[in-house]
């Protein structure tokens, strides 16, 4: 409930704001022209925003397994933390646009290049989060099972993946919120479809209104995914004593 | 890759990738004419119309063969040249410049030499420096005294919040026509009339390979072009609303702006006796020369090798 | 390889003693010229030499902070040590150090339950490793619970646990994980005396079953000479042999007969030989600020 | 509010017992009507009455899992109760839950240590609470470590000491809080028998100079008697009340005693009242898998 | 020393792909190609590259105090958590090339409009982590910590925040590395200098050479930031059990 009327409050002060202030509306629309405009192209704002949407939950999953993946390579292996996470980190500090023709001539302009961008952006916080989560685990309880006979296999799955669910969690959560970004980034370098599209259409149009209502849109997606990652978070941590109140 | 036959149902066809130079808007009335005639089909071509992220992706993707053509500017495939980017202009889609140098009425700014002391906000391409300086300097000021601000992607935003007083990048039959709209007076300035050569603001390229190897298929593509041209210039509205049309299943246009603009652009684009798209080696020298002369090229670049009237 | 410290037991061919020991009886653990010390530290152990057989129970006295828990890791191979060879089963001679991981049950001293496991899912973790099927081993386990006092906390999560019943559940976890060996630190310390007299009926009762060799840290005398056929004895750092006390008193012992004359004369020599272990005393307790 | 349940222990006038106890004594801890139980359980207390005098030294002797610790979360206000009201302090009606807090030395049943401070670091947190700076408080615990037999040991981690190395910093550090009442939750269960004497007159020390009021859980019947003023039992599930055995033995005591008439004597009256307190038995143990 | 080794063999597989594949200069320019365009334009890069590392390193360092102060916030207040957690969760979702026009008009082209894209990608992940950090406190030291009369205050200082300085760390790392992406796109939102804006119009003159290398110095940058929090981290929890070994 405090959540929806501080909402509320952030669409009163945008509105009034807007109305006070005087600011062009190709640059801050007034929120009520926003959703007119939202209204008036329901339709195609709805399609484009399946497509988006499809994209960053394509690129969120890929990302999330492969971002375990690389976190359990860096666990088992001293080589691989030696040369896997120099490469995870450095293809973070990449300025992507400045890469975008091998993106596309890689990726074409279909989804895949959009997932691309998506993945490059949600794989490292998930990597990293899952990784640290490894590290953290109770070392006793790892000693404990090796003394039962348990081999590098059941440790990982009994011990190790637990102790690592709740920052694998944190990792997912930060990716959820930021894919929509990595999408709309995506869509930006090419394509025809999306509201990473739309909005960039909207802005050379100064369509104030048409950018927001993408942009809001968007920036739904962006805390629905979030919300989504959440609630699973929180029915598979359920039992845990310090995470979820 | 894009070229090559299609193995599919029509094999008679063949397909030809086109990168946009931006999305499509009201320049691209001929090509969106031809293919809803179509003149694409007739010709035995099937077009793919693609919008990339900016034309330096373009140009790149064309000269890889990662596409066919791609629409880009007469000063860009030279610079390519000069870079050693393997790309040829094969026509002369808008033979004139639309980036065209704009300042607020309210300005007093009447021309180039009055901008001494003001901010010039520009797209983060030094060409449009080097336009401007040539402006200045030909109406009699000093370009050394020129504040130039680089204000990235955002070119009106920066003039309507004040943060500059004129802008170099915007086009005519764009920038100039979203600002009026909006209600603000605006002086444009042609560089032309100020010491920079007239040239093809906009052109049609392929890579030197895909010229040998689909030579043909790019004739026959610039003469559907041609054909879809005359009927925009015959039928502009008509012409116009298949674009719209085309269009607004994705994303809608502004009819009134686009209307606007393509009446700005069809005497841009009109070759007069020559065919449409030929380009003459006398504008690719002038224009050559300049950059030359403004130290916009690392290397020399032959004229006669940038430009191939099909 | 074989060795005997030990005299017979008498109470050995008791009708109630199912597991008769012999000297002939092969070494399960033997310890040979054990070198051990943490990096830094004084040594913990130096050329310690004993052994244990099949089938025996034996405790471990000694003062806290001596190298009892280090000892523990050392034999269950989680430590390699400086010096020395540890073997573990018939074969006395041939097992590398991580061949030691898997046969030996080890109860640590502090419970490491899994938080986010109940204590069924806790309790249960050895009969998963070892195969059953997670259904089957539940069934199983929860029979055993009510034994334990632990009835009704199946679906309980640590922390929501006594310490005590934690420490049962780390009790139930160690010895459900097999192994021919059963090093057990400190089982019942955090328990109340009734509760732990079923404790110890209860490991007596499991260890007579399967003829399982234990070896058990307490620091209780009474425990240490209810339940084993040796005491060993820790008295002085660093560790360089135990002093042994065969208790040699029938089975099934009870609590009953820690009156008795026999008891008390074992444990007035077993008082004798611990001597004054402890690092702290009372004349050098400081004053509080 | 002032109760005597007690009777003057004769030893009150030996030279040696510095804080005379008298029936007069006020209150320092008064619960009365005590109700609680987890959510979704059966209650742990009802109605449950007592109170602690001004420098007693009370145990309590119960089985495990019965609500000891919780006992003590509830007194000093981690949880708070159901029903009825626990006041703390001579004015025996006036403070609310939260008042509690700090106004106790609680040392927990688990160490509770900080993994991220050193030894040193940890013992002087509640001296550093209280404001001391920390370079004194230092200076001060370290002179204290070698009395605990921890000397050595002021810059190492938690997880670099022995489970009785731990329990003994945990216990200097809850000394050190400060506070009237001291809550001692099975201080000494991971220590062997030489070390916790040594524990046993440390704190009895600190408890005569300070003549703070002690309350003990300890599972060991002889420490209890040794110790404690009186000792409290709490025989069934719920608690509703706690039987009660005044232990009238001269002060200073040690464990020469044990041996007594009147010791065996009062050994066996606890004991009787303990009952048959523990959930577990052997009758019900199962059988292993 | 595996790093360095690591380094050369992915350098050496650049320029060996590079020649092997005949990959166009323009697409992927030879490393060395590249390495002797950074070299003659080594004074024009380095002060470019000092710009842009000023920019990330102030953003970093105000993102690092102002995550943690909101993320003390959220863990101290249950109104906190319900509204600015929210907030800061959106933020992330908003694409922020389209709302660029405010950036400029609120920040102007001067560093500080770089500086808050650099705080809005870096914020989250310290805010997130060390919120996270927060969380997993052990409650049993809380609880002791109430009985010896620790206020919040002291509660915080002595229970919460070394418990949480491990997540803070995580995100720090994290937050240093995608620091540069931040300063690289607030630079191509408008200015006249810095790394990003150097690889913006080295592309626009389709200099690969140029791009490339400031692409590498840009990488070079992350990698680098990310190595010093890495070593403060080393430093600061040096005697936990179970991190860094
Ligand atoms: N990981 C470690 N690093 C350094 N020193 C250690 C480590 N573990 C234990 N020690 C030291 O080794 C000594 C023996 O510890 P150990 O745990 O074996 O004692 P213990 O006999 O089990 O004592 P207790 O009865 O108190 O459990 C102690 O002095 C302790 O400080
Ligand atoms: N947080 C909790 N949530 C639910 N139940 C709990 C919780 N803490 C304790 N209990 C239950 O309350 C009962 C009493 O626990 P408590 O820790 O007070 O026992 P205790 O008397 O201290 O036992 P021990 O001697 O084993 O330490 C137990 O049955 C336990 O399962
Ligand atoms: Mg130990
Ligand atoms: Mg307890």
């Amino acid at each position: 409930m405090p959540v929806v009327l501080f909402i509320l409050l952030l669409a009163a002060a945008w509105e009034a704001g807007a109305r006070m202030f005087e600011i062009p509306h190709y640059i801050i629309p007034k929120l009520s022209d926003v959703l007119v405009s939202m209204g008036d192209n329901w339709r195609l704002l709805s399609k484009h925003f399946a497509i988006t949407l499809g994209e960053a939950v394509l690129g969120l999953g890929i990302s999330a397994v492969f971002g375990v993946l690389a976190a359990v390579w860096i666990e088992s292996s001293g080589l691989a933390k030696k040369t896997i996470y120099p490469l995870i980190v450095t293809s973070q500090t990449i300025p992507i646009i400045a890469l975008s023709p091998i993106m596309v001539m890689w990726f074409g302009y279909e989804i895949w290049s959009k997932v691309a961008v998506v993945i490059l952006f949600t794989f490292f916080p998930i990597a990293v989060n899952t990784a640290d989560g490894f590290r953290s685990a109770d070392p006793d309880i790892g000693e404990l099972l090796r003394t039962m006979g348990a081999g590098r296999f059941d440790r990982f799955r009994k011990w190790k993946i637990p102790s690592a669910l709740p920052g694998f969690f944190t990792g997912l959560k930060m990716a959820a919120a930021i894919s929509v970004g990595g999408a709309t980034l995506g869509e930006w370098l090419g394509g025809e479809n999306g509201l990473g599209m739309y909005t960039k259409r909207a802005s050379n149009m100064l369509r104030g209104e048409a950018v927001f209502s993408g942009v809001l849109l968007l920036s739904a997606m962006g805390v629905l995914l979030f919300l989504v990652v959440l609630a699973v978070e929180r029915a598979a941590l359920a039992h845990r004593r310090n995470k979820n109140e | 890759g894009s070229n090559g036959s299609n193995k599919g149902a029509d094999s008679a066809e063949t397909e030809l990738t086109v990168l946009l130079d931006w999305y499509p808007n009201a320049v691209h009335t001929f090509l969106y004419a031809a293919e809803e005639q179509g003149y694409f089909k007739e010709a035995g071509l099937k077009v793919k119309l693609q919008t990339p992220a900016d034309t330096n992706d373009a140009l790149k993707l064309v000269a890889t063969g990662k596409a066919d053509l791609a629409l880009s500017y007469q000063m860009q495939v030279a610079i390519s040249r000069a870079e050693g980017i393997p790309i040829v202009s094969v026509g002369a889609i808008v033979r004139h410049p639309l980036n065209q140098l704009l300042v607020l009425d309210s300005q007093a700014i009447h021309s180039p030499k009055d901008l001494i002391g003001k901010k010039i906000g520009y797209p983060s391409i030094p060409l449009d420096e080097a336009i401007v300086n040539t402006m200045v300097k030909t109406d009699g000021g000093d370009p050394s005294k020129l504040d130039y601000v680089d204000v990235g992607w955002d070119l009106i935003p920066a003039m309507s919040t004040k943060k500059v007083d004129a802008i170099i990048g915007g086009y005519v039959n764009h920038e100039k026509l979203l600002l009026e709209k909006e209600g603000e007076k605006l002086i444009a300035l042609d560089p032309s009339k100020y010491g920079v050569p007239d040239y093809y603001e906009l052109v049609l390229t392929a890579s030197e390979d895909g010229l040998k190897k689909n030579g043909a298929a790019i004739k026959k593509f610039m003469e559907a072009a041609a054909r879809g041209q005359a009927y925009t210039a015959s039928h502009p509205d008509e012409a116009l609303q298949l674009l719209l049309d085309q269009q607004n299943k994705e994303f809608p246009l502004d009819a009134d702006i686009e209307k606007q603009s393509l009446a700005i652009l069809l005497p841009l684009m009109d070759a007069g006796t020559e065919p449409f798209g030929s380009q003459s080696e006398q504008s690719w020298r002038s224009i050559i020369d300049w950059l030359k002369e403004q130290g916009q090229l690392t290397k020399d670049v032959d004229p006669a090798e940038a430009f191939r009237n099909l | 390889m074989i060795e005997s410290h030990e005299t017979e037991p008498p109470g050995a061919d008791l009708p109630k003693t199912s597991a008769p020991r012999t000297p002939e009886q092969p070494a399960v653990l033997s310890v040979r010229g054990l070198g051990f010390g943490f990096a830094g530290e004084t040594p913990l152990f130096e050329k310690l030499d004993f052994s244990l057989k099949q089938g025996e129970f034996v405790s471990v006295l000694a003062a806290s902070g001596i190298g009892k828990t280090t000892l523990f890791r050392l034999l269950s191979g989680l430590l390699v040590p400086q010096a020395g060879t540890i073997a573990i089963g018939e074969a006395g001679d041939a097992p590398a150090a991580a061949s030691k991981l898997g046969k030996i049950g080890y109860m640590p001293q502090k419970d490491c339950l899994m938080p986010w496991r109940t204590v069924l899912d806790n309790a249960v973790l050895g009969l998963e490793l070892g195969g059953m099927p997670k259904r089957e081993a539940r069934r199983q386990v929860l029979k055993l619970l009510p034994g334990l006092g632990l009835d009704g906390t199946a679906n309980k999560y640590p922390h929501e646990l006594s310490g005590g019943m934690r420490q049962r559940v780390s009790f139930l976890r160690s010895l459900l994980g097999g192994g021919e060996l059963l090093l057990l630190d400190e089982p019942f310390s955090a328990l109340d005396a009734m509760t732990r007299v079923g404790m110890q009926e209860w490991l007596l009762q499991v260890w007579e079953q399967h003829r399982t060799t234990v070896l058990f840290i307490t620091h209780d005398v009474d425990e240490a000479l209810l339940l084993s056929d040796r005491v060993l004895v820790a008295a002085q750092s660093p560790i360089t042999s135990l002093n042994e006390l065969a208790v040699d008193l029938p089975r099934p012992r009870s609590y009953e007969f820690a009156m008795d004359e026999a008891f008390i004369d074992l444990k007035r020599r077993l008082l004798g030989l611990i001597g004054r272990g402890a690092r702290g005393s009372s004349e050098e307790a400081g004053r509080l600020p």
